[in-house]
């Protein structure tokens, strides 16, 4: 079966992230598909390689990079809500004319559609939030 | 299932003192592009998001209540307001803005879209979605 | 000593405002805003227990968080008193500490 | 159509499980997970009101986020039942969507 | 005002749903070191903080639990519950973690730091605090 | 009377950033000395220099950095909660091995014990949280 995977806040602050990730292991591990994770709200903040959690925690970030390129899965990032709260990729530092960037390897941004896209292409749309 | 899918966005939260209000209402006025069969359910705290005469001036940030207007003219016009938890916050639909569309099917009359209904009529609604957005 | 206490919160949402009252020591001061300018409306389903509170503390709200979300003053439970930014520094002035009901 | 409903916040600090029980449909499943699932523990101030849902809906709580919290299955109310990660998989398979009460 | 200033840290929220309580332990073990007049509150779902047998391995997230424990040893150990917030929840003393410490005023004696107050009680120790952190 | 200013929630996710803002305004505006505004929690997240706000919005993180230009007030980012979540300056870039840093004009990045300071310093300690 083919899941959207929606997450709607940053990672440590809320559970939200974990229970995401806990959620599509299982699902690959059941042989189910994921056809994208769309980062909304807070949850872009899943998407910055900027963080150094402690070392006796999980690493969310990089846990969400390592199953991005092990399992080939899509993460996207909300441009609106990307620029909000200072999610950046290199084409988005060019376009606001930033210094700096700080998207984490396998996320992409792109727009809003993409959760639409989601909804309408995936079997199941499950939503992680607050 | 056919092309058209059934959009339920559940709307449960206050405007401004969070923003779920505004990033939800942005959702959905990108998703009135995809033609699926779109509507919206404001329920709890979600009701305030309607209240009329919002102004945010003094708090020096966006008033975006003017773009639940907008949604007739996206083709967004199934609105429903649980009765229920407007009534808990001591509300009425006089007190909520006056949501129009005009009705393509009925030579282009002016229609309200908001239905305020009761729990058993919004658990049925529910039922009815293919594809629900939580905010 | 007195206390201000600050309600941010729905009271239909969270349990801060009852609590902040449940808590709150007499002749203290409480203070509305942000989403806790709901707890201020009458005729709603927790408009009893903030009447009753009356009795106890000086409630205040936030006019601008108030104008933001669309509820008039005619609104208002009888007792609460309207405050600007100003009003609620002077709170925080007129009071010995702040207690936040997050 | 079937509906899974996901509800992950605590009964006592949200409405969301009131909610979510008010709405839904006859014969659907809940899911109680991260803070949701102290709306399982036997004893509370909200356990009749799910003690009654019982009768309406099929009601299960996530292991893992129990086992976080330190609440033991001895402590749940009878007829819910707790479910793995993969469980919770199957539930959003076996149910026609997923409705989230965040 | 005496140079030692009575510090209340208000805990209101359930662990791991979301970084609060543990963010706030970690305020309480840096402000240990200031040497102030220190006390925590547990109230409404803060009250989960404490209870026993937490074990996060099943999720894979860090247990901050066993720092509870730990803060006898940076004289955190005025930790008052309220009994209203157990009751409502089900729990009893006999739910939550044993915290103890040692008392240098009474021969090292080892002591509980956990006093469930009623309300009323818990509202005055607030009265008498200078500086209420809340989280 | 002198002020210390607790922020625990990213710039518009919640309305607690511009609550802090207007109450300092106000607090100067009477006269009244900002000791420290602590950032806490996801009120990191306000010390980013990489957001770009939609324009017709109020732009946060600039509202603090002008407001510690005119008036001199100390802006700090809490060192633990900003390694969570990626925020990061020229010595935590480099401490922590990053390619990138991401702090706002005006904010520095410091610990706990400064938020302890200003409890024991200021006459008043207020919270703006979630």
């Amino acid at each position: 079966m083919k899941f959207g995977i929606q997450v709607n806040e940053g990672p440590y602050t809320h559970e939200a992230s974990v229970s995401a990730l806990n959620f599509v292991k299982a699902a690959l591990d059941a042989g189910h598909e994921i056809f994208r994770v769309f980062f909304y709200h807070d949850g872009v903040n899943n998407g910055t390689r900027l963080t150094t959690p402690p070392q006796d925690d999980i690493n969310i970030v990089q846990s969400w990079s390592e199953l991005a390129e092990k399992h080939n899965i899509d993460l996207v990032v909300c441009v609106a809500a990307a620029q909000r709260r200072g999610i950046v990729d290199e084409g988005e530092q060019e376009r606001n004319g930033k210094d700096a960037n700080n998207i984490a390897p396998g996320f992409r941004i792109s727009g809003l559609g993409q959760l639409i896209e989601a909804g309408i292409q995936c079997d199941r749309l499950v939503v992680f939030g607050d | 299932m056919s092309d058209v899918k059934k959009f339920m966005y559940i709307n449960r939260k206050a405007p401004y003192g969070t923003i779920y209000a505004w990033e939800a209402l942005e959702v959905v006025l990108i998703g009135a592009a995809f033609e699926q069969d779109v509507s919206l359910a404001f329920m709890d705290d979600g009701v305030f998001q309607l209240v009329k005469g919002q102004d945010t001036t003094e708090l020096g940030i966006k008033n975006f209540s003017p773009t639940y207007s907008a949604l007739g003219d996206y083709d967004v016009n199934k609105i429903y307001v649980e009765k229920e938890s407007l009534e808990a916050r001591g509300l009425t639909l006089d007190d909520l803005m006056p949501l129009k569309y005009e009705d393509e099917d009925d030579d282009w009359a002016e229609k309200d879209s908001i239905r305020v209904v009761t729990a058993a009529e919004m658990a049925e609604i529910l039922e009815q979605q293919d594809v629900v957005l939580s905010f | 000593m007195s206390t201000l206490h600050t309600v941010n919160k729905s009271p239909f949402d969270r349990p801060s405002l009852q609590t902040c009252l449940r808590l709150a020591g007499k002749g203290n001061a409480v203070l509305l805003f942000e989403d806790g300018v709901y707890g201020a409306m009458q005729g709603t389903a927790v408009a009893d227990t903030v009447k009753e509170a009356l009795g106890n503390v000086s409630i205040y709200v936030l006019g601008p968080d108030l104008k933001a979300r669309g509820v008039g003053e005619d609104k208002l439970i009888d007792g609460i008193k309207v405050v600007d930014y100003k009003g609620f520094v002077d709170l925080t002035v007129e009071n010995d500490k702040v207690n936040a009901w997050l």
